[in-house]
């Protein structure tokens, strides 16, 4: 879990022009890898990369969808299908995450200024 | 207004059944029921009166919910007996002194045990075998006796029908020996022939119990204490007994009708019309103390027609007229651990009708289907010793069995059984009269999904749960046809399965996700709807796998054109149609393996596979391919892979065609042509089959006269050898026989279903699939072939166009901020001269740290 | 010796016939002679094929055996000689010619004569019995004529409802005319079947077109107006119009010469005679249908036979007694099957019935059990009879399997593969048991079946035993190796699992040798290149060593695989199909470099064809240059080893798949096998490498891996079987170590894994048991042969390239050794070149000269 | 191609002998190829010291390649089969011995030619008819 203390580091990534709806990008930022999607909405949201079931950098490459009212993100691995709002792993696809990483991903908080995608990287450091 | 008094004199099942059904569908409290029980218990479940030695007591035969009972508008008396009717008064007089009045009397006294008048009938150790305190008395004796006399005790049961079979049960299961005396020449004779009753004897003897045929007793004679000690018969023979049961029958319970002057049948049993009315219109008889108009005024023994009675005369009373119709005598039981079923015309009595019997004393099985005079309709059957096709059969009395009857009664898996499709008046549940017509409205009316909810909704199966089998088929057939199977909607967003979302998008001409899910479905749609309709789209319009709205709904796979490896790499196959490739070309793969040094490996498919490109390089890659004059391979897409083949007649000195010719010709027909499933097709130029052909969806094999076409081949979990289409076909119709599965399957088949299990599911198998294809039997064939001249006309290879289109070429970034950095957890370890992705541990120590600090938030 | 002893036979039937047959094969000293009395004006025949009088035999081609029997020396035949008095002291017996004929020895063989009860109106014209060829001929010759009368076809009838009834309403039925059988019992055959058995039969019968009345007694026949035939009345006041009646209402023995003579005639008729055949007198015997055995006249005739040799037994010294009747029959009447033997009635106590009733089908099957359901003791077949032949030899003995299997329609349970007891009497008709048979193929040198049937008569009367004879014959030649088609070719008389052993056992290393040894001549191109792969097998030495160049097929010899114009494909191995990117290049430059076609094969190779036989040392040299080994693509051997990419690239791979593909195919590379070796391994169950249509296939599991084996393409696709189940790596080693290499050691010539693992005694579970349990003590051997395969693998191209002296080989023509093949011509095709066909050759325009270049500088 | 092979097919009048090789260049049951005045003749060394030659060209598959196949007996008959197909051929008479149901192609006769074969001072000759 995020600590009390921790550190909100914001960083542009992008133009909100340069996101396709539901095509999902990468992005880096501080080392840490990204994954951005601009859903049909037009509300933007962001995940970490990292496929916490396949320990590839791959998020940014799957499907998204929904899950009732809840935006999804689908693994492009194995499919898990993971919630944009929270990152909570919805659907296991029965399987275990990789050992070392939690089964949900983590969220960063975006914002869209003056046509510019911000992350907020929320550093545990 | 004050509600109609209806007394109910009886409480056995089918009086239970009775006010089950009257309080059922009287919700504005019409009616207020009086229940007259002489046992102490509320109705229990007669037929299952064996199970009272193997359960833990009463309770537990206790029928339906409990909550009837306490149903203010229904007042249960037990141990409480109607003692006179007064049909002038409309009363009725109880033992207890009460009287009460009624404005309707249901009879629902049932039956009693019949013993013939033999002297020492009236010894202790003599019991009838017929209520709960019958069983108990005998179990009490028998513990007792078997205490004093220091040995098993000797058993016998005076009757070798249903129930006399049920009491030499009870009486092993308390621990005494049991011999059966029959009268007849077998046992239960009502129910099986001559042959089935010699099956039933061994099988019950080899259960431990004596049987005695065609021996009638004389004398049960009384031992030294004056208990009941040995049995005498007819041929003079003896026999030492402890304790006797009689099970030779029963008899109408019907003395209170006779009492109250009504009219009593020849046989015993109140009178009774179609609607169980007596003479009487505020008296009615119901179950075995009626003797309907139906069953020839006869009073009838089992439950079945009891329970049918009561729901006709509580609809009755409910305003609905419903004719009671007559029993259907198919009984099925399990005596003693041994399956006995006999249903229809079991006796073969009608004119000209063909007995078709299995019988094998080894297995104890005694099987025979009554068929009509040329075989094709079902008279009625009987079963010994293995009654598992009794549920299946049991409702297609009267009706057209397809197929071999002899399957029916074969030794499971001997011979393939037909499906069966009941017609919808055929009855399902015998015991509650539920037809098929009921099961399937309650699942296709009335949302009725799983089988508890059918059970409770219809009562089927609810009574013996023979019947339980057959109606779950139904059930899943009927959610299956309807599409309603969760495995059958595609997802949550769309309630279509496959090929209906593809017919209704061809129908309707739509072309986009948006479109289509605002037209069919719902929400935002998910990984699993998204590449379906890709794929659907791609095969309708065949436009480019990217255009429109459709990169957003493809697989990462089908979106990059590429495969995604294990560590999110890509591997790259160019296209080597039928593996033939030039020099040239060869070298050219080479070198961009070199180059951007990905691992090479020739594959099975005959081309090579370049594993390890990073999603940014795959533009620059596929640049150098498409300059060579290479093209996509589709090796992401769910479409045609690859044919395979051998090198044919223009080298081997075997081959009898020129497969590898043929080979090209299809992979270059069906390249890019998007499908449910991946698709593999081979060709081999002769017998010998080199290119192994039968093992893939599509296999082509080369005869002196031409060429055969197998389908449905398969490897994986299952594998399938392809099966034969046409015959000694030239190029062109085999090509066309091959166009025309394709787009049929393409069509019909599920989202992710392969062609052996579509061509095994399709209705009428192959054979259909053939007739549609080369007889046009559904006259679409116009119109596959059109699809498929499309999907020819407007290929393009997807890499080359999307290489020239800088818009798509956007999305080939690693990061959409750091287009030019690589993804920096990737690390690799060299073995074999080549590179592979380093596993977990070999990671930690070449990125080391770094990688660790990729990987936010761990816990 | 004394004088030749006179045997009268009295009769001309089938059974005479036996007797004299036999008394001629086995009195080899000629002390006897005999003289055959027959009442008929021919030469006895074969009465039980008298329907196919119909069917347009002529009396000639029912002749029983041997004609030259009757030329015979010491035999008499004296046709139309009715016997009509016997004067047992005087020994002589008196033809219808007065001819007195004396004897020492009179033999009673008059056979029966078919009955008709007495009713009335049996002698007008138009009704007959049906016993003889005269009673037949003159029915036809009736019908014909009636047909001619009426001008409509004829309305036959036939009284009785037996087996000669059957037979004469189906000669009626040949006859065209119509034909209803009326029965007096209540069902057709009732001394062969059943209840259900008889209705099964009448619906069979009826569906034939003839009808079957059955319960009614025939109360009288009644003229028409002509005074023929017209009508029948049945006692149940029924009646039915008939232009032709046929009495088949039985036999009765023609026991009234001997009754005259004064012998003892039994209380239902016939001659009493003990167990020898003999009756109260020593001189006189009686054998056949006229004889009463045991208490009862027997109208069959595999026990008439068996009396004959009785009787010739005695005379001739001998001991041999009846052994009782059997009375099995199997019948195909009007085409229908009706089988019935043993106790088929189930009168044995405690004999249970296991019945198969199928009307729809119209087959009714009944096998008659001990109530352990253990021992056969008869049975009744109807509609389908095909395993009477089985069946019959069995009864007594134990079925061996479930029951039913007997029963049940073909191929719905699998029928239980019995060993005939050697006493097991296999042909009722000539009393010839299994053993005989046996003994016939094993020590009298018979390998066919019609030697067989000529040296032991099994099958030559009724021939209904004839596919268990052709059984036993090919399990015992099988048995004793005997079978041609086991002897590898005219050098050889050893199977190749033979030779193999033979060769270990005796360690010998050169052709010369070995054909010395174990053959004759001097080879061929079968036996040649069998010895050259059990040699490479054995002591996987170079495949031309030693003198093993000559021993091999041109493919092994310069080891690359000849096309159809003969030219060859050269095919580097690539094991695993994992390729260097420097490897692909150097392929990619020689293709170019040589003008080769350059085709992937499924095998994850690349196989370029066209290379001439001059060109293959240079190519190679260039390929081991670069490290690459010969692929093996021309031999009897490890093919490749083909897999996915597994787990190092897949996502789904559980397991390294390329790793072990890699690892097994250079651990098998080179090995020497029956016919070519091809293995895969798929790294998940998605099974991406169709591991399960190869020899031995490897599935990754989570666990470790599974191997099957026997899996196959071609002509019959079969799926591999599995042998082991998640074992790890060496496991995996190890039982396809001993798989193959037993295998190599016991299969036949060209005889791939799936049908070895098939015909293998015991199959895939005693495959299983050798290589897993050792049951036959030889893993060891299997395991030290595979590692001395493995130590001594070396590259035969590079080896080659070394050796001047194989070089020499590889020329074109050994006076102009850098000449092309002149006949060589191509076509450019999708840019690459290929063989020119027939007519593009006459065309000379489109055609490409082969490569003539000198690549190398 | 096929009519240089008709053409050795019909022997002229005027035959002429050919030196092709060394004796000791032929190997015992491995045969080679030699290039006669176009004519292409398969020449075998036998176990016995024999030589014999027959035309190169196999009448069944239409290719040059009998010097490739395996020399064998039929009972006292040396042998040479085809290595594309198998059939069989007397290596004295030329005859196809065993054709494996199968027809020569078409225009080609099934038997070999044979040609006569000396061995003088160490030399093979072969007799080609036509060849100089």
């Amino acid at each position: 879990m995020t600590p009390a203390s921790a550190i909100a580091t914001r960083t542009v990534v992008c133009a909100y022009d340069d996101l396709t709806p539901d095509l999902g990008v990468a992005a880096l930022v501080g080392g840490v890898q990204v994954a951005l999607f601009r859903l049909d909405d037009g509300s933007v949201r962001a995940v970490q990369n990292l496929d916490p079931f396949s320990d590839a950098h791959v998020m940014s490459r799957g499907i998204t969808g929904s899950r009732g009212d809840v935006p999804t993100i689908a693994s492009p691995i194995y499919k898990q299908v993971f919630s944009l709002i929270t990152g909570e792993c919805l659907v296991t696809m029965d399987k275990q995450p990789r050992a070392g990483h939690a089964a949900d991903l983590a969220v960063y908080p975006v914002t869209v200024d003056n046509g510019q995608v911000i992350i907020d990287l929320v550093s545990a450091a | 207004m004050g509600a109609e008094k209806v007394v109910v004199v009886g409480a056995g099942m089918v009086a239970q059944r009775f006010v089950q059904s009257l309080r059922a569908g009287d919700a504005e409290g019409r009616y207020a029921i009086d229940v007259i029980g002489e046992e102490t218990f509320a109705p229990y479940d007669r037929v299952a009166l064996t199970s009272f030695f193997s359960k833990a007591g009463p309770e537990d035969l206790l029928l339906g919910d409990q909550a009837l009972w306490d149903d203010p508008a229904v007042t249960l008396r037990r141990s409480t007996r109607a003692t006179a009717v007064d049909r002038e008064a409309a009363t009725v007089s109880l033992d207890t002194g009460e009287r009460l009045t009624y404005d309707h009397l249901v009879l629902a006294t049932g039956s009693s045990a019949w013993a013939p008048p033999l002297p020492g009938i009236d010894l202790p150790g003599v019991f009838m075998y017929r209520t709960l305190d019958d069983v108990a008395g005998m179990q009490a004796w028998v513990r007792e006796r078997q205490a004093v006399v220091g040995r098993p005790v000797r058993g016998a049961v005076i009757g070798g029908g249903l129930l006399g079979l049920e009491a030499a049960g009870a009486l092993q299961s308390m621990g005494a020996t049991a011999t059966v005396v029959e009268f007849a020449d077998r046992l239960m004779a009502l129910q099986v022939d001559k042959s089935g009753g010699e099956a039933l004897k061994s099988l019950i003897e080899r259960l431990g119990v004596k049987v005695k045929t065609s021996l009638a007793t004389t004398e049960v004679v009384a031992d030294a204490e004056g208990r009941a000690g040995t049995l005498r018969f007819s041929d003079g023979s003896e026999q030492l007994v402890d304790v006797v049961v009689f099970a030779t029958g029963i008899r109408p319970r019907d003395d209170l009708g006779r009492g109250a002057g009504l009219a009593v049948g020849e046989r015993g049993g109140i009178v009774v019309n179609d609607t169980c009315l007596t003479e009487d219109p505020r008296v009615s008889a119901i179950g075995e103390c009626a003797a309907a108009a139906a069953d020839g005024h006869l009073s009838i023994g089992l439950i079945a027609p009891g329970n049918a009675m009561a729901d006709v005369t509580a609809h009755r009373l409910l305003g609905r007229e419903e004719a009671y119709l007559g029993a259907d005598t198919a009984t099925k039981l399990k005596l003693l651990g041994v399956d006995v079923a006999s249903f229809g015309d079991a006796f073969a009595t009608t004119p000209g009708a063909l007995e078709v019997v299995y019988s094998d004393p080894f297995s104890g099985a005694y099987k025979k289907l009554v068929m009509t005079d040329d075989a094709s309709t079902l008279l009625g059957g009987m079963f010994v010793g293995d009654a598992s096709a009794y549920a299946q059969l049991r409702p297609m009395v009267g009706a057209e069995l397809p197929g071999d009857p002899s399957s029916w009664i074969l030794p499971e898996g001997a011979a393939p059984r037909p499906e069966l499709e009941l017609p919808d008046e055929a009855t399902v549940c015998s015991c509650n009269n539920v037809t098929a017509g009921t099961i399937r409205h309650a699942v296709n009316e009335d949302g009725v999904h799983d089988l508890g909810e059918l059970k409770a909704c219809t009562t089927a199966g609810t009574a013996c749960g023979s019947c339980l089998p057959l109606v779950k088929k139904i059930l899943t057939t009927e959610l299956g046809k309807a599409g309603i199977e969760v495995s059958q909607a595609l997802c949550e967003h769309f309630e279509l399965s496959r090929a209906q979302l593809f017919s209704a998008i061809q129908v309707a001409g739509l072309t986009t996700f948006s479109e289509i899910l605002e037209r069919f479905g719902t929400g935002h749609g998910c990984d699993i709807c998204k590449p379906t309709i890709g794929s659907i789209l791609a095969s309708i319009y065949n436009g480019h796998v990217l255009a429109d709205d459709r990169a957003a709904l493809q697989d990462t796979n089908d979106r990059v054109m590429a495969n995604m490896q294990k560590d999110g790499t890509y591997s790259v196959v160019p296209r080597i149609p039928g593996g033939e490739i030039t020099p040239d070309k060869l070298l050219v793969i080479a070198q961009v393996a070199k180059d951007f040094d990905l691992y090479t490996k020739i594959t099975g498919g005959q081309r090579i596979d370049l594993f390890g490109a990073r999603l940014e390089q795959l533009p620059q890659i596929w640049q150098r391919l498409v300059d060579a004059g290479m093209e996509s391979g589709h090796a992401y897409g769910k479409s045609l892979r690859t044919v395979k083949s051998c090198v044919g007649s223009t080298w081997c000195r075997f081959g009898v065609q020129d497969s590898a010719g043929m080979a090209i010709r299809l992979e270059e027909r069906y390249r890019g042509l998007r499908s449910p499933h991946k698709i593999k097709v081979g060709v081999s130029g002769c017998a010998r089959e080199c290119a192994e052909a039968r093992g893939k969806d599509v296999g082509v094999i080369a005869t002196e006269k031409g060429w055969n076409v197998y389908v449905g081949g398969n490897g994986g979990f299952a594998p399938v050898h392809a099966q034969l289409l046409v015959e000694d076909a030239d190029e062109e119709t085999a090509i066309r026989a091959i166009d025309r599965y394709l787009m049929l399957y393409i069509r019909t088949a599920d989202r992710l279903q392969r062609t052996a299990p579509w061509q095994a599911e399709y209705e009428g198998g192959l054979d259909a699939i053939r007739e549609v294809i080369l007889d046009d039997s559904l006259g679409i064939c116009a119109d596959l072939d059109a699809h498929m001249v499309h999907h020819l006309d407007t290929y393009e290879d997807e890499w080359a166009a999307v290489l020239a289109d800088p818009d798509r070429l956007k999305q080939f970034t690693s990061f959409v901020n750091a287009p030019d950095t690589a993804d920096p957890s990737l690390a690799y370890v060299e073995e074999r001269g080549q590179r592979r992705p380093a596993t977990a541990s070999e990671k930690v120590q070449l990125v080391g740290a770094a990688t660790a600090t990729t990987h936010p938030e761990e816990n | 010796m004394t004088d030749t002893q006179k045997i009268v036979v009295v009769g001309g039937g089938m059974v005479a016939h036996r007797f004299t047959e036999a008394m001629r094969a086995r009195d080899t000293d000629g002390r006897y002679s005999v003289t055959v009395l027959a009442e008929e004006p021919r030469a006895p025949y074969d009465r039980v094929a008298l329907t196919s009088y119909f069917t347009g035999k002529d009396p000639e081609d029912l002749a029983l055996g041997d004609p030259a029997l009757w030329e015979d020396g010491l035999v008499t035949l004296r046709r139309d000689a009715k016997a009509v008095a016997i004067d047992r002291d005087a020994r002589e017996v008196t033809d219808a010619h007065g001819v007195v004929h004396p004897y020492d020895h009179l033999i009673m063989a008059t056979g029966s004569y078919a009955w008709s009860p007495p009713v009335k109106g049996a002698d007008l014209p138009g009704v007959f019995v049906y016993r003889t060829i005269d009673d037949v001929a003159a029915l036809r010759i009736y019908v014909e004529r009636r047909r001619k009368e009426l001008g409509r076809s004829v309305r036959g009838a036939v009284i009785g409802g037996g087996l000669l009834g059957l037979e004469a309403a189906g000669a009626l039925q040949e006859l065209g005319a119509t034909s209803t059988v009326i029965q007096f019992s209540d069902r057709l055959m009732n001394l062969q079947v059943d209840e259900g058995g008889g209705q099964a039969l009448s619906r069979l019968i009826e569906n034939l077109g003839v009808k079957v009345r059955c319960n009614t007694a025939t109360e009288a026949i009644r003229p028409d107006k002509h005074g023929h035939v017209g009508s029948l009345k049945f006692a149940d006041k029924g009646e039915q119009l008939v232009d032709v009646v046929v009495f088949a209402t039985g036999v009765r023995p023609r026991d009234e010469l001997g009754r005259d003579a004064g012998l003892t005639i039994g209380k239902r008729g016939g001659i009493v005679v003990d167990d020898t055949c003999l009756t109260e007198d020593p001189a006189v015997s009686a054998i056949g249908e006229v004889a009463c055995i045991q208490g009862a006249c027997i109208g069959l005739i595999a026990p008439g036979n068996t009396m004959a040799e009785i009787a010739v037994d005695r005379l001739l010294g001998g001991e041999a007694t009846f052994p009782g009747a059997d009375t099995a029959a199997k019948l195909k009447l009007l085409g229908v099957d009706v089988a019935s033997f043993g106790d088929a009635f189930a009168t044995t106590p405690g004999a249970l019935e296991l019945t198969y009733a199928d009307p729809v089908a119209g087959v009714y099957k009944k096998l008659v059990v001990t109530d352990d359901a253990r021992t056969l003791l008869g049975g009744i077949l109807v509609g389908d009879a095909s395993a009477y032949a089985s069946l019959r030899p069995l009864v007594g003995s134990a079925l061996g399997g479930d029951p039913a299997a007997w029963l049940l329609p073909e191929g719905s349970i699998e029928r239980p593969n019995v060993e005939l007891p050697d006493e097991a009497g296999v042909c009722s008709c000539n009393n010839v048991s299994a053993g005989a048979i046996r003994h016939a193929v094993t020590e009298q040198g018979c390998h066919e079946l019609g030697e067989v049937k000529a040296c032991t008569k099994a099958g030559t009367s009724c021939g209904s035993c004839l596919p268990l004879v052709k059984k036993i014959v090919g399990s015992e030649l099988e048995k004793s190796g005997i079978e041609l088609s086991n002897a590898l070719c005219e050098h050889f008389d050893m199977s190749r699992a033979q030779l193999f052993n033979a060769i270990q056992v005796s360690e010998l290393q050169t052709f010369s040798e070995i054909i010395e040894r174990f053959g004759t001549g001097r080879g061929c191109d079968i036996c040649k290149p069998t010895v050259g792969s059990i040699l490479a097998s054995i002591y996987n030495q170079h495949v031309l060593a030693a003198d093993r160049a000559a021993l091999q097929d041109t493919n092994d010899r310069v080891m690359a695989n000849m096309q159809k114009d003969g030219t060859y494909s050269v095919v580097p191995r690539v094991p695993g199909g994992e390729i260097l990117p420097e490897h692909l290049i150097l392929i990619g430059q020689i293709a170019q470099d040589y003008g080769l076609y350059t085709k992937i094969t499924g095998g994850q190779r690349i196989d370029m064809f066209g290379a001439r036989l001059e060109q293959l040392p240079q190519i190679w040299q260039r390929l081991v240059d670069a490290g690459m080994e010969s692929g093996h693509a021309y031999g009897k051997s490890l093919r490749t080893v083909k897999s996915c990419v597994g787990s190092d690239w897949c996502r789904y791979g559980v397991q390294d798949s390329v790793g072990m593909a890699i690892a097994l195919e250079l651990r098998y590379r080179g090995l020497r096998s029956p016919h070519k070796l091809k293995l895969g391994v798929s790294g998940c169950a998605r099974e991406c490498a169709e591991a399960r249509g190869k020899d031995v296939g490897v599935i990754a599991t989570d666990h470790g891996w599974n191997v099957y084996v026997g899996g196959n393409g071609g002509f019959t696709p079969r799926h591999a079987q599995l042998l082991v189940e998640d074992v790890d790596d060496e496991t995996v080693f190890k039982v396809i170590d001993r798989y193959l290499m037993y295998y190599i050691r016991t299969a036949d010539r060209l005889q791939r894994t799936a049908p070895w693992q098939e015909d293998h005694e015991g199959g895939l579970e005693a495959i299983k048991a050798v290589i897993m349990d050792d049951s036959l003590g030889i893993c060891d051997d299997l395991d030290a042969h595979m590692a001395r395969h493995i130590d001594s693998y070396e590259d035969e191209w590079k080896a080659v390239l070394n050796d001047p002296e194989r070089l020499r080989q590889f020329t074109s023509f050994v006076n102009a050794p850098d000449d092309p093949d002149p006949s060589l011509a191509y076509v450019e095709q999708r840019g690459q070149r290929r063989p020119a066909t027939e007519s593009e050759r006459r065309d000379t325009a489109v055609l490409i000269a082969p490569t003539r270049l000198e690549v190398r500088s | 191609m096929t009519t240089v092979s008709q053409r050795a097919a019909v022997p002229t009048a005027s035959t002429d002998r050919t030196a092709v090789c060394a004796y000791d260049r032929l190997t015992a049951d491995l045969g080679v190829a030699a290039l006669i005045d176009g004519v292409q003749v398969a020449i075998f060394r036998l176990a016995d010291g024999t030589v014999h030659a027959v035309q190169n060209l196999d009448p069944f598959s239409g290719a040059h390649v009998m010097s490739r196949g395996i020399t064998g007996t039929r009972g006292d008959e040396p042998t040479i089969a085809s290595p594309l197909y198998k059939q069989v051929f007397s290596l004295l008479s030329g005859e196809c011995l065993v054709t494996m149901d199968k027809a020569p192609r078409e225009g080609l006769d099934p038997r070999l030619t044979v040609f006569a074969v000396t061995v003088h001072d160490g030399l093979v000759y072969v007799d080609v008819p036509g060849a100089m």
